[in-house]
Formats: structure tokens, sequence, C-alpha cells
């Protein structure tokens, strides 16, 4: 076990590198940062003397010879747009993320949990039939779509609800809403087809002789034998909002990474792009550890 | 061995298509969601033939017309998007492009991942591990910046545009084959057929992918909304899809500004989304139901026995 | 939320604070005026330089200027404020140890800075420049002890507020209160983000917010708080005049001609003005009796069969290039106006890019398999003057033109050298010969912006509003 | 003795069907049977007569659709269960009436250890939960003989061998001491000397508690000992009904006198043996100190420890020849077999197939190898897949190896095949999950023949079958080695079969050959203890039992 993990680890290690690798190499194929960082009507000079300031002007080898020099004192860069170290401002964008991910993961998955079981139990019941509709038009509706007009309606509309911005508890309610909704959906469904055929082993015959109950059945034997492939869709959807929420972090004025990611990458600022997939990465391959180390724990049967 | 006795009783078999059709016709919701969905095809497939022009003719001085009025053409009867172009018909015109690339997309993507996971499942060889690490990092990689590079070395295309959408969506598909092959090769069936001297591409392919499967199309189902929405976004970029083409991503997108002034412009783009994804799923579960001996009956014309 | 508080909505998260880059729109409109001031601020109704941090100006020689500065002014970190702080400031500008986005403005030129006595400075330039108290409009001047070699976050300026948090959410400025002009009424400003209209639409009319520039059209619904302003941005197509079939006069014409405006403006709302030039009224060589293309695809289908006659490739294939998000329903625009040119028979084919990609089209230099194209753009000259426009559009050397022509290249130089009402006549008929002769452009709306402002707020935007909110002009209903 | 009019379980009249597109299947018709409190009644019958669907409608086990009860009452303790609600049904399941599932490998959750499977019976009942449920049931597990209870409770049941898994879902029935404990096939992976233990225990908690026992077995040896009344099935009807000495002894059904009429006969056996009468002097298969420690890490970060179930074990078979393997259940029978197919590596050890060592073999030797080697799971349920008809099923290896039979003969071969093994050609259409344990094991056996192999491998292959179908089934794998020159590894239980079919015979304890020899010289005189005591276990009738006899074979015609 332990090896594994260790195994994992350096694999992942190795990976991330790679990743960072292609990262930097492949950013630097996507244009020219200074164009966008001058004023459009900058000369021809300020964008060299903008280049040379910033070492862009070096051959891309010697960049990133530079760049895994400065790696090496943990130094990853500055931020050209934001005059700060790059690790910084992604390190203060990622736990805004991350709180907004496992609540809304967290929240998503149990929920989903509870109603596909629930569904499972009776198919073709009213109850399975409303449950598979709703959460799948939840799931295919734009998210901004979602989170405007909830802004409309429970902010503008009753005044229920702040309309943006972080604070209060008030405040985690609709990005909270909007981000559960297609984990929700996607889950509620895959919960539902893979409880379907649990619900028809066998052992269910005998946790029915022995008088376990209904609900124990549905939750303890169906469930847990249908864990794996929820575990993981779960674990990949945490992996996309880990990634950051954009829409939510835009609309809702969340400060945190993906919009952080997304503009960085809009405007070429690469120490920016690479810090925060850096983060990111390292919590995406932590999390894909740890559900490769509850298969083993869900399924006595898998051994690694 | 013994002598084969050969029978000359082939009963024959009502055809597989008319089975379907009656297992079908059982299940009202899926019925429906078939209807709906063929009627989508026939529109992708004779809009643009049909209402072409009406979807691209500017109408400037009918921008945002609402919907439900009968002064003008039937075509404006969902109203007008931002230029004064009749809602309606840009819906049928614009089935096209969205199906076809949102279906090309998510099914290259679950053939590619479920491909690779059911070989990352199955396999305990090196390149089990290098399958699973690519999709970690395919995972860590923001599609924004995978579009980009395409953008940029590939040049933009719609081919370009389905390969990006098909390689984000794809480690989803190939986490959840590997989760589920892993528990499926301790089966004692799988071991049944290796004693039998069948190919690990043989178990995989016959024994664990149509247990697997079932899944993955469930995923794929919902995963139509999502490519359909992340592909404008990319549109957005230049990548891919231009206007004037458009598709119903675009619409969506399109209406973003006008949510609380003119709501049908992304609306009717958006519920025809939904109903799209709703039909494949109903339909998805209904092949579920198909697909599983011990689930079939509930498609079946049961015929109790006289009491 | 105090009384005396305010909270306004910007659209978009400011980067940096770096008081050097007060151009940038959100990094303007929170420092501009406010934490920091510049040395001449421009007069919105005449273009014209007005005093600030200086009082009096005066033209030595063609190459030098004597600046007078005001008397009694100190700087939030309560330095003194005198002539070498602006030789530091002006400096640190145009050292080239940071990357000063303001020095933009200023060209290829030259400064040399001295300070003449405490509250008197000399400026030299390398060419005559005769609008520099017009420029002087971009310094801003810091404190001595902000850092030389390296961009801030924390600027410290002599203005009436002063910063004192710069989060991923919010910059809060508070009054200053060793402010050498009037106290402003408004003791704190709070400034957040977001990106979309509707939202800060909504929170100014729930009140969670009391001012946001730059709504949508359609978000302004409401002539109570909603308030339209003619800013200073042009928007226009640039003609690629050294691709064929563009390097035909006739082609060109045609595609002015073939654009159904009354329609287009349609996107853009009531209040847009119809452009005819590069510039917007206002600005000092913008010709009030230019008139603007007409729409007559008649006329357009006639010139074009006279260039086919002739032997142009009509049908070649011309790019659109436009950018996305540029400017609010910009796409749209683009998509109607294709199919315009489409219904006179100009075979054009729209590309929507992104800013990077667009850019390589936009500037020099130009990629070399480009084919005849189209560019979308937009032009913001709020520095008062068309020597921030004529320049880069006409001149051979101008970083988007595609012109190549010595004798345009000779007037032009002399019209920048130009004083008084002289400068004025030059340039307008520069803009004259653009539109009838050279016709390198399709020049489309002069554009509008809207503002919503909270009913505690007594404020009107104006053509400035995109570059700066001076609080201090900001008065409360009570 | 017993109360008659006031049984403890009256059914009347169950009538159940299967539905489906076609007409539907009739499981049970008609059949009627009840049990006193502190009775045993045995059923006995066909293969596919009906016997598991009839009990478990008892438990409400049968899921309508695609089930059907068409008609019958079934009265418990004086309330009919078909008018209780589920809640009153489910306390009923598990405390008062108890089921021990047939098919105990694939009734055990994978994913939960067997220590709490059981608990969980009291739990669901509220008899008690934490620490003194804990001890109650490692000394469940301890009655029903697994040894070292303590540390093998928090196991999951792949770590435990066949027979050690039914006596778990034994230990989960008889937990709470029910009223009526329903045993459909309780002892069919158990080696006589542990099911005599098991039908100890079952007769002691019948005379502690007066429960009514429902016994359904194919063992007319363990239906003698056991039986106050027997009833017979055949083909979903109830055929005879008496007391046990009458129905054994003097049956009157013509099924009936079929059944024990087949059992092998001992002295007969001598003449009429299944035995191979040539035995090729050809060494087919060679094994050499064959190793197998299992890891047992119980929790994921648990230390390992290591359990050795075989150990070195070396044996022979040769061309046409059958090798018996009995012992002790859990003596590492299954997993020598799953070895010698290549399934689990060995830790040490060889084993040479013609020449070349299985755990070498690779690439186009290996496919080969397992052309000619076929494996009968001892767990035929789990060894199909539930998502392949018969038709697929059977016909796999001709799709593996193309030049078995060509395609158009698949059809007509499968149908042949199901006859042979007693199944009906139509049942090809049907699905592994519609069919009865016996008619599993034998859809199993046909695919085994089904790629014409050189040796089989037969891990418990017949003892889910009735004594006539096993007789069949017998007489064809007998038939096959004789024209083919087939080899058969034979493992199981049942004394009488090994005796009849098997040439030479292995014995294993402990994961250890004990003895090996010749078949009549072992039976006849065996040396070690185990083995003796083996042949010693044989359940006596009951009737001479009450009846104070002494100690006589229950049948002269069944010499052991
Ligand atoms: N789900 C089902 N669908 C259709 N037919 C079924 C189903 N389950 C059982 N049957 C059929 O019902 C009949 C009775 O089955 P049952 O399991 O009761 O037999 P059994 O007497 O227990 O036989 P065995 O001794 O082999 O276990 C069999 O012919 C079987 O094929
Ligand atoms: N995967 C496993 N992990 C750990 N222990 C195992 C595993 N499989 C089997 N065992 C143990 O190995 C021993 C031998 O098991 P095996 O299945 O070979 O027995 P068997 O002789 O076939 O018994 P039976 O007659 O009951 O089927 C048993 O004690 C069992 O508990
Ligand atoms: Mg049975
Ligand atoms: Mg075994």
């Amino acid at each position: 076990m332990f090896s594994y993990i260790g195994r994992r680890a350096s694999h992942s290690i190795l990976s991330v590198i790679g990743l960072l690798t292609l990262v930097f190499f492949l950013t630097r194929l996507t244009g020219d940062p200074s164009a966008l960082y001058l004023p459009l009507d900058a000369t021809v000079e300020a964008r060299a003397a903008f280049a040379k300031l910033n070492g862009l002007d070096q051959p891309v080898f010697w960049q990133f010879a530079e760049y895994l020099k400065d790696l090496l004192q943990l130094d990853f860069g500055q931020s050209l747009r934001q005059n700060r170290s790059a690790m910084e401002v992604a390190l203060q964008a990622f736990p805004e993320t991350l709180k907004l991910a496992i609540v809304a993961i967290t929240l998503s998955t149990a929920l989903a949990i509870l109603v596909g079981a629930l569904a499972a139990a009776r198919p073709g019941s009213l109850f399975d039939r409303i449950a598979s509709v709703a959460s799948l038009a939840g799931a295919s509706a734009p998210d901004f779509w979602v989170a405007i007009v909830g802004i409309l309606v429970f902010a503008v509309g009753v005044e229920l609800l702040p309309t943006s911005g972080t604070g209060s508890w008030a405040h985690w309610i609709m990005p909270i809403f909007v981000l559960t909704l297609r984990p929700f959906g996607l889950l509620v469904q895959v919960v539902r087809g893979t409880m379907l055929s649990a619900l028809a082993s066998p052992y269910i015959k005998a946790a029915r002789a022995k008088g376990v109950r209904r609900t124990k059945i549905i939750f303890g034997h169906a469930l847990r034998n249908s864990l794996l492939p929820v575990v993981t869709v779960a674990g990949d959807l945490a992996t996309s909002l880990v990634n950051g929420a954009v829409v939510v972090e835009s609309i809702f004025g969340w400060p945190g990474i993906g919009k952080l990611m997304i503009d960085a990458i809009i405007q070429r600022d690469f120490a920016v792009v690479q810090s925060t997939i850096l983060v990111t990465a390292t919590a995406i391959f932590i999390l894909n550890i740890a559900i490769d180390l509850l298969y083993a724990f869900l399924d006595p049967r898998i051994r690694y | 061995m013994t002598s084969i006795t050969p029978k000359t009783n082939p009963t024959a078999a009502p055809g597989t298509g008319r089975i379907l059709f009656a297992y079908l016709k059982r299940d009202r919701l899926a019925l429906a969601a078939a209807i709906f969905l063929t009627l989508f095809v026939l529109a992708a497939s004779f809009g643009p033939w049909l209402v072409g022009d009406a979807a691209s003719r500017l109408g400037l001085r009918q921008r945002n017309l609402a919907p439900f009025s009968l002064e003008h053409a039937w075509v404006y009867f969902l109203g007008a998007d931002t230029l004064g172009r009749p809602i309606l018909a840009r819906l049928i015109v614009g089935a096209q492009n969205t199906l076809g690339i949102a279906a090309a997309a998510v099914f290259s993507s679950m053939l590619v991942g479920g491909a690779l996971g059911l070989v990352a499942g199955y396999s305990e060889r090196w390149y089990s591990h290098l399958i699973q690490r690519f999709a970690d990092v395919v995972m860590s990689f923001p599609s924004l910046l995978l579009a980009l590079i395409v953008l940029y070395t590939l040049g933009p295309s719609i081919t370009n545009l389905v390969i990006v959408l098909a390689i984000t969506r794809m480690p989803i598909y190939l986490r959840t084959a590997r989760a589920e092959v892993l528990e499926l090769r301790e089966r004692m069936f799988v071991s049944a057929a290796r004693s039998m001297g069948a190919s690990p591409a043989r178990i995989v392919l016959r024994h664990i992918a149509p247990l697997v499967l079932p899944t993955l199309v469930t995923i794929s189902a919902i995963d139509f909304a999502t490519v359909i929405l992340s592909e404008s976004a990319l549109s957005f970029l230049g990548l891919g899809i231009q206007p004037p083409d458009f598709t119903w991503g675009a619409m969506v997108a399109n209406g973003r500004g006008y949510l609380s002034t003119a709501w049908w412009i992304a609306f009717w783009p958006g519920l025809a989304i939904m109903l799209t994804t709703l039909s494949l799923n109903i339909l998805s579960n209904w092949a579920r139901t198909v697909a599983d001996p011990q689930q079939r009956w509930r498609l079946q014309t049961l015929r109790k026995a006289a009491r | 939320q105090g009384a005396q508080e305010i909270r306004v909505v910007l659209p978009e998260q400011p980067a940096n604070l770096e008081p050097c880059g007060t151009i940038i729109t959100n990094v303007g409109q929170i420092l501009s005026q406010n934490v920091v001031e510049p040395l001449t601020v421009i007069d919105p109704k005449t273009g014209q330089p007005q005093p600030k941090l200086a009082t009096e100006w005066t033209q030595v020689d063609p190459t030098t200027w004597r600046i007078k500065l005001r008397e009694g002014v100190k700087f939030q970190d309560g330095s003194e404020f005198n002539a070498q702080a602006v030789v530091f400031s002006i400096n640190r500008m145009t050292g080239g140890t940071i990357t000063c986005s303001n020095i933009a403005k200023f060209g290829d030129a030259k400064l040399t800075v001295t300070a003449v006595d405490d509250l008197t400075v000399e400026i030299k330039s390398d060419k005559p420049q005769p609008i520099l108290p017009t420029l002087l409009s971009v310094v801003m001047v810091v404190s001595p002890k902000t850092a030389a070699d390296k961009a801030v976050n924390d600027p410290v300026g002599t203005g009436p507020f002063k910063l004192s948090t710069f989060s991923p959410q919010t910059v809060v400025l508070d009054a200053f209160d060793g402010y050498w002009g009037k106290k402003p009424e408004i003791t704190r400003a709070t400034y957040v983000w977001r990106p979309e209209s509707s939202i800060r639409a909504a929170m100014v009319e729930t009140g969670e917010a009391d001012l946001t520039p730059s709504i949508a059209i359609q978000d302004a619904s409401n002539p109570e708080t909603d308030f339209a302003y003619l800013n200073s941005e042009t928007t226009a197509i640039r003609i690629d005049t050294a691709q064929p079939p563009l390097d035909d006069l006739r082609v060109r014409k045609a595609l002015n001609l073939a654009i159904d405006w009354e329609g287009l403006a349609q996107l853009f709302g009531d209040d847009v003005k119809r452009a005819s030039q590069m510039v917007v009224p206002g600005i000092n060589g913008h010709d009030d009796a230019l008139e603007a293309w007409p729409y007559d695809p008649e006329e357009a289908k006639k010139l074009l069969s006279e260039a086919a006659a002739d032997g142009v490739a009509v049908d070649t294939e011309i790019k659109l290039i436009g950018r996305n998000g540029i400017y609010p329903n910009g796409a749209e625009a683009m998509e109607a106006m294709m199919t315009m040119w489409q219904a006179v028979g100009l075979n054009v084919k729209l590309t929507m890019l992104d800013v990077a990609d667009w850019l390589r089209y936009l500037q020099k230099p130009f990629p070399a398999e480009r084919g005849a194209n189209l560019l979308q753009m937009m032009h913001d000259n709020n520095k008062g003057d068309a020597a921030f426009t004529i320049p880069i559009f006409y001149r051979s050397s101008g970083n988007y033109s595609t012109l190549a022509d010595p004798a345009l290249d000779r007037e032009i130089d002399a019209a920048l050298a130009a004083t008084g009402e002289d400068r004025a006549k030059s340039f307008k008929a520069l803009f004259d010969k653009a539109r009838k002769e050279v016709v390198a452009d399709i020049p489309m709306f002069h554009m509008i912006g809207y503002t919503r402002v909270g009913p505690r707020l007594d404020w009107k935007p104006d053509i400035t509003t995109n570059s700066e909110i001076p609080l201090a002009n900001i008065r409360l209903n009570d | 003795m017993k109360n008659v009019s006031n049984p403890i379980l009256r059914i009347e009249g169950l009538t159940v069907d299967f539905l489906s597109d076609g007409a539907p299947v009739r499981a049970v018709d008609n059949v009627s049977f009840h049990v006193d409190r502190g009775e045993t009644l045995v059923i006995l019958g066909e293969s596919g007569s009906g016997k598991s669907v009839s009990t478990s409608t008892v438990m409400d086990l049968i899921d309508c659709p695609p089930g059907d009860i068409v008609a019958g009452s079934c009265l418990f303790d004086g309330t009919e269960l078909s008018r209780l609600d589920a809640e009153a049904r489910r306390r009923i399941n598990g405390r008062r009436i108890a089921m021990i599932f047939q098919d105990p490998l694939a009734y055990l959750n994978p994913v939960y250890s067997v220590g709490r499977q059981i608990e969980e019976v009291f739990e669901s009942h509220g008899a008690g939960s934490g620490k003194e449920v804990r001890a109650q049931v490692t000394d469940l597990l301890r009655r029903v003989g697994i040894p070292d209870p303590e540390r093998r409770v928090d196991d999951y049941p792949h770590q435990f061998s066949g027979g050690q898994r039914q006596r778990i879902m034994i230990a989960m029935a008889i937990a709470l001491k029910p009223d009526i404990l329903i045993a459909d096939e309780p002892t069919t992976a158990l080696d006589v000397s542990v099911q005599a233990q098991i039908l100890d225990l079952l007769r002691d908690l019948q005379r502690e508690t007066g429960m009514a026992l429902i016994m359904i077995t194919h063992d007319l040896e363990v239906a003698a000992s056991m039986a106050d009344r027997i009833i017979v099935m055949n083909a979903g009807k109830l055929v005879e009904a008496g007391q046990g000495r009458e129905v054994l002894t003097n049956p009157r059904h013509a099924y009936t006198r079929r059944l024990i009429s087949a059992l092998p006969h001992g002295d007969a056996a001598e003449t009429s043996s299944r035995r191979a009468t040539s035995i090729g002097c050809e060494t087919l298969l060679r094994v050499e100190h064959l190793t197998k420690d299992y890891v047992l890490a119980s929790g994921a970060f648990a230390g390992k420890r290591t359990f050795r179930a075989v150990d070195d074990v070396s044996f022979e078979v040769k061309k046409g020849e059958t090798l018996g393997i009995v012992g002790e259940s859990g003596s590492g029978k299954s997993s020598v077999a799953r070895m010698l197919l290549r399934l689990n590596e060995p830790s040490s050890g060889k084993a040479i197939y013609a020449g070349e060592n299985i755990f070498e073999m690779s690439g186009m030797g290996l496919m080969a190898f397992r052309r000619k080697v076929q494996m009968v799971f001892q767990d035929p349920f789990g060894s199909m897949n539930p998502r392949m008809n018969v038709c697929s099923i059977i016909s796999e290896p001709w799709v593996i190896h193309r030049d078995i039979l060509p395609k158009h003969h698949w059809k007509d071969r499968v149908a042949e095949l199901l006859e042979l093994v007693g199944l009906k050609p139509e049942h090809a259409e049907r699905y592994p999950h519609q069919f009865s344990g016996g008619q599993r094991q034998r859809i199993a056996i046909a695919r085994a023949l089904a790629s014409e192999p050189q040796l089989i491998v037969c891990d418990e292959a017949v003892s889910a079958l009735d004594v006539s179908i096993q007789a069949q089934v017998i007489d064809l794998l007998a038939d096959l080695r004789t024209r083919l020159g087939l080899s058969y590894v034979f493992i199981t239980h049942d004394l009488p079969i090994v005796r009849h079919f098997a040439d030479r015979i292995l014995v294993m304890k402990q994961g250890k050959i004990v003895e090996e020899g010749d078949t009549e010289t072992m039976f006849k005189a065996p040396r070690h203890e185990y083995t003796q005591s083996l042949l010693k276990a044989v359940p006596k009738p009951k009737w001479l039992a009450r009846d104070e006899e002494k100690c006589v074979r229950f049948s002269a015609r069944i010499p052991r």
C-alpha cells in the first residue's frame, strides 16, 4: 500500500514536471505578450524594450533554462500584469476556489446519491421520472444562464439574496447552487444506472432474506457496490471545479483561480499560467491518488 | 464427439429491429425522446435547405422581436435575435452544426477515452500507468489553453475544434472505464473466459466493455450539453465555427447580455439543448434496460397465465 | 456602509495599480485624479489642457517648455511635492526600467527634464512638441519614495484619496486629509468588479453599489439612473489598401456605400453618432462639416461593376477580421456588415479572432500572407488632439497604416508641426482627404457609453469617464 | 409427537410463473406442503423442478414481475404472509424464517467482510450490537467450522473457499435461531466430515429451539439421515410426499424410483463402474511441488499476512485417466485447479503439460494450451457473463478457437450439447439468471465440452445435480473419455461419485496431499487417518438412529 503510494507519487511528480515543460513551451507558441500588455498605439521600440525587460527576447530554450533555475530556488516568476510573484497570486486565489469546490462537490454528491438511489429503487416511478427530468434540466442549462437569471430573480426580484460578492453565508447560496447543478445531474444518472444493476444482484436477495431494512439494502448494499463509477465521476467533476469555475467566479465576483487562469491565458501572463497550473495540477494529482486509494477501500477485491 | 444431428427448424426469429421497436413502444417516454431526436436530425438534414435563407436574413429594424407574435412570418414565431433574424429558423439551421460537432466530439472522446480506460484498467503493464498519468495531465491542462495552442499551431477549423473538445472530455471516460474494469476483471466470468483462451482483447471487448458501456453512455448523454455549451466558448477564441455559421451554443451565448431584456434569445436555443440532452438520456436509460437481460422484462409485454 | 462612503462597480479587475498605467481604463478609473494627479487635465468640452499640479506653462523655444508647479501640495506619504518629484516621476516613466503604458502617448519623443527651481521644471524634447501641455495630462506624479525600477501596486500621489486596500476582491480608497484642494464629500470609496453588465446594473438597482460605468445599452433601461455620454471611442473598419482588390479606390468607396448605416445604428442605441472621421467632436482637428458616407447600394454596385470592367478582381475573397468583445454588439455588427457587403456582390468572409491574434493584423509588421482584408477596430482619442490619431492611421510609418504615400506623409508632418488655428485647419483638411480621396477606412460610429448612477449620488458622466472617475466631483444627495 | 393440525408453515396450491415476451415459464405448479415445529422436511427433486423457487416465495424473494405468483397461499404461524406489509415481512425474514442459499458464492456481498455481514443479521433485528455481537459472530463461525475465526471474521468473501462460504451462509442463517430454516442444498460444497458436523449442528439447533427445517438436497444419504418427511418434486409439480423412510425405501412415483435407482451402486460399481478401461501410459500433466501463498490484508493499510493454501503438491495425470481430488473444505483444491488453468500464479512449483511448463507459457503456446484444457468452475453462476445468453456462452470457445467448428453448425451443436447435459434446446436463448442452480452447472459443463479439450478440470461440477442427472452427466463424461481419451481432474466431495468415476484419488488436507492412490485400494484400505475418518463419516438414516438400531448402513447397495 505504502509502496504503491510512493510509486504513484513519484510518477505523479514526473508527470507534473512533464506538464510544466509542456505548458512552458506550448504557451510560448500562442503569441507575443508584449502586444497585449502595451497599449495598442505603443511603438515598435517600446515593444522591443518591453520584451527585453522581461527576457522575452531570449531563445525559448534559454528562457526555459532560466525558469528551471528559478524553480530550483522556488521562484516561480513574476506576473507581468500584477507586479507580484506569480505563485503568490495563484496561492491567494486557490483557497477561494477550493472552498467552493469542496462545498459544491460534497453537496452535489450527497444529494445525487440520495436522489439517484431512490430513483433506482423504483425505476419508472413518478419520483424516478421527475428526478431524472429535473436533474437533467439542471445539468444541461448553461451555467451563466442559471447564474444571471438567479440573480435577477432572487437578488433583484425578491431581494432575498445579495447579487454577488463574498462575505456572509448568503453569498454562498447562489454560486453553490449553480456549481451543484451539473455535477448533481450527471451523478444522479450515474448513481441511478449503476444502482439498477447492483439491485439485481443475488446478494441483494440475500440481504432481503436476512431481513435487512430497505434503506440499508439500498444505501448499504446496492449503493456500496456501485460506488466505484460514482466516486470516479465525482472525482472528475471535482477536478473540473478545482480547475476553477470560471463562470461562477466571474459572475459572482468570487476571486478564484479559474478566472485568474483564464485571464492569464488570454493575456499571455506566462508566469501566472505556469503557477496556477502547478497549483491546480498538484491538487488534481493528489485527488486522483486519493481516489485510487478509495477504490481499494471501497472494493476489497481491488489491490494494488 | 457425438455426431452432429442437424435440425432443420430455424424458427424464424423476428428481426432485431422489430423487437427493438416493440421495446421502444413499451416505454412511452423513450418513444417520445426517439421521435423528438428524429425530428432534430431531420431538421439538421433538411433545415438549411428549407429555411436557410430566412435564418441569415438581417432584420435590423426588428431586433429582439418578442416571441409568439403572429404578425410576422411563421419563422418569427419564437421571436428574433439581436440582428432581427428569426430564432425558429436559426434553431432549425443551427441543428446541423450543433449536433454534428457535439456528436463527433462526444463520440470520439467516449471511444478513445473508453478504449484507453479499458486498457488501463485491465492491463498492469507500464502503459497502463502511462495512460493514467496521461489522463491526469489532460485533466490538469486548462481547456482554454489547449484551445489556444491548437489554434496557434494547427489553425482554426472545425476538426480542430472537435479534437480539442474531445480531448478535454476524454479523461472522464478513461477514468470511469478504468474504475469499472478494476472491479470487473476480478469477476469469475472473466477468469472463465481467460481459461478458455480468450485473448485480452476479446475479454475486454466482449466481456468487460458491455458492462462498462452503459455508464459511459450515461455520461456521454449529459456531456452532449456540456460540449455544445463549451463549443461556443472556444469558437469565441476563433477556433472552429465562425459567423455567419453558428450553433445553438453560439445562439445561447449571443443572448447572454439580454437575459433581463429579451429572454427568448438565449432561452429557445437553451431549451433545444436541454431537450436534446433529456432525450438522449431517456434513450440511453432505455438502451441500458434493453441491454441488461435482468432488466429487459420491463420492456416486454408480459403475458400472464390465465388464473 | 456609512453615509459618506460609496461603492463603485467596475467591469474589470485592475490587474495592478501602477500609476504609470492610468491610460488603462480600469486602472485610470480608480487612480486618476483620485490617488494620483497629473500635471494638466484636458477640458472635455474644448479639448484644451487646464492646470492641475502645473499652474502655468510657456514654450521657451520649439523644443523646450517651462512649467510652473503648484505650491503647498503634499504627497500622501508626507513628502513634499516639488520640481524634484516631477523630475523623478517623468524619469521613472521614461527611464525604461519599468513598463509604462502611459508613455505610449508620447510616441517616440525623447524628453529631458530638469528642475529649474523648487517649483519650476523645464522639459526639452528632441523634436518640436507643440502639444506638450496636453501630453502632460498623462504624467501622473508620484512620491519620490516610489520604487523607480519596478512597477508598484501601492501608488502614492497627491490626490484627494489614498489607497488603503488592494485585494483580489476590492480596492478601497480613503479620503486624504492633507489634500491641497477642496475636501471631497465622499470619505471612502470601495471598488469591486463584475464583468457582467446586467449584474452591475442590478447591483446599483438593489443599492449594493452606487455607480457603475459602461453598462450595455440594453441594460440602460431606467432614465432616472442611466446616463448616456459620448465617450471618446470611434469604431471603424480599416481597409488594407495594399492588397488587391482593395487597392482600387472604387472598391473602397463601394465598401462604404454598401452599408445600411441607419439599420446598423440600431445595434448601438439611439444616441450613437454616425462618424465621418476617426476622432470625436471636441477634439482639436475634428471637422464638423465633413459628411459621413451615405447608404447607396446602387452606387456601390455601379462602382464595383466599373472596377470589374477595368479588370479589378472584385470577386476576390476579402477577409473581414473581427475581434471578439471589442465593443458591445461588435460581432453582430460584423455579421450584419458582412451580409450587406455580400448583398452588393462582394465576397466578404468574417473571421472573429481573439485579441492576440487580431493584434497581428492591427499592428505592423503585418502578417506576410494576409490577403485582402478588412479589420474591425475601435479608436479612442480622449487626449484632445488629432495628433494622437492621424499619424498612426495615415502616415506611412503609422503603426496601423497600410498606406505608403510620401506626399501625404509630408502633409501630415506639416500639420503636426503647426500650432493654433493652423493646426486645426490642417487636421481638418487631412480628415477631409482621408474621407474623400484616400478612403483607407470605413468610419462607423462615435460610440455612446452608459453609466448607471444610484440615486444617492449627484454626478453625471462625460467624455472622460472611460479614463477617470474623479470622486471629488461626486456630490451626495442627502 | 407432532402437532399436525397446527403446522408452523403451510403452503397451499402455490403456482409461480416467470414472464417474458414468450409464453410464461411455469416454475412451480400447484404445490402444497407444510412443515411442523421441530420437524425436518426434505424436498427432493429433479434439478430445475422448482424447489428453490417455491421456497424463495416463502421469503418473498421472487421479484414480481418478472415473476408472477399465479396462485397459492402461504400461512406462517397462522398468518397469511402475502397479506403482510413490507415491514412486517422484513421482521420475519432472517429472524423467524431464515434461508441458506443454494449458491453461496453469489449470495455474499463482495465488499463487506463476512463478519460484518453476519453482524448485520443481529443489527437488522435489533438483537444487539457492538462487542457482544462480534463475540457471537466469531462463535458462530467457529461452530460452522471456519478455522481461526477470530482472525478471519474480517476477511472478505472472495478470500474463502467455496465450502467456507457456504458455511458462512449457514452461520448467517442460524444466527438468530429462526423458527424455520430453509436450507437449499446446504452441504453441496462440504466434505463429508464437515457435512456431518453441520448436520449435527442443525439437529442440535432443532432440539434446542424446536426449529422447523426445510431442506432441499440431492444427497439421498443426507436426506435419509435428516428427514422426518420427504416431498418429491418433478417438473414443477409435487409428485410424492410421505414419511422419510417410506419414500426412500418404498418409492411409489416413477420419478422417485428412478431417482433412487440412479444412485451409484456400491458392489455393482465393480461391474458397471464408470472408471476408465484403458489408461494410456503417456503422462499428460505432471505437477511438481506446487505451492500457493495468499496475501491476506484486511484493511487498506494493515500489514501483510500470508496464508499457505497449497503446500508442496505434486501429482500426475495420465492420458485418459480421471484423477479424483477429495479433501477437507478449504484444503486448497480449487486453488490447485485455478493454478493449473493459469488463472492464479503459483508461489512456487511447476506444472508440466505435454512437456511444457504451464507457468512459463505465453502467446500462442498458452492459447493452444487453453484450448486443450478446460475448467468447470465451482461457482457456475459467477463464471458466466450475465449479459450473454446460453447460446453465446456455449459457443464462446468456437469464437475463440476458430478451427473447432464452422459457424453454421454452432446453433445445432449448442442444441445438441444442451440435450446431452439434460437441458432443452430452447434454453439456448435464456440468460444465466433464468436458470436453477443445477441447470447452470450443466451449462458450465456443456461449455467445457464445447471446445473439445484433452483435459477437463471439474471443480464440484456435479454437486448441484440430482442423482439421475448426475448419472447422466457422469455417463457422458465417461463416454467421452473412452471414445476420445479425455482426462479429468475431478474435484468433489461426493465420495460415491469419485469411487464410481475416478481412477486414482488424491486426498488433500490443509493444503497438503495426505494420501494418494488407486481408487479401490483407497476405499478398501485407507491409510491416512483423515481418509479413514472421511470414509466413516457417512450419515446414517434417521429412522435407524431413532429406532436405536446399531449403526447399519442405510442401504446395502451403497457400501463404503
Ligand atoms: N428468473 C427466471 N426466469 C425464468 N425461468 C426461471 C427463472 N428462475 C428459475 N426459472 C426456472 O424455474 C425452474 C425452477 O427453478 P428452481 O431454481 O426452483 O429449480 P430447482 O428445483 O431449485 O433446481 P436445482 O436443483 O437445479 O437448483 C427452472 O426450470 C428454471 O429454469
Ligand atoms: N483470495 C484468497 N485470499 C486469501 N485466502 C484465500 C483466497 N482464496 C482462498 N483462500 C484460502 O485458501 C484456502 C484454500 O481455498 P480453496 O478455495 O482452494 O479451497 P477448496 O479446497 O477448494 O475448498 P472447498 O472445498 O471449500 O471449495 C482456504 O482456506 C481459503 O480460505
Ligand atoms: Mg435450486
Ligand atoms: Mg473449492
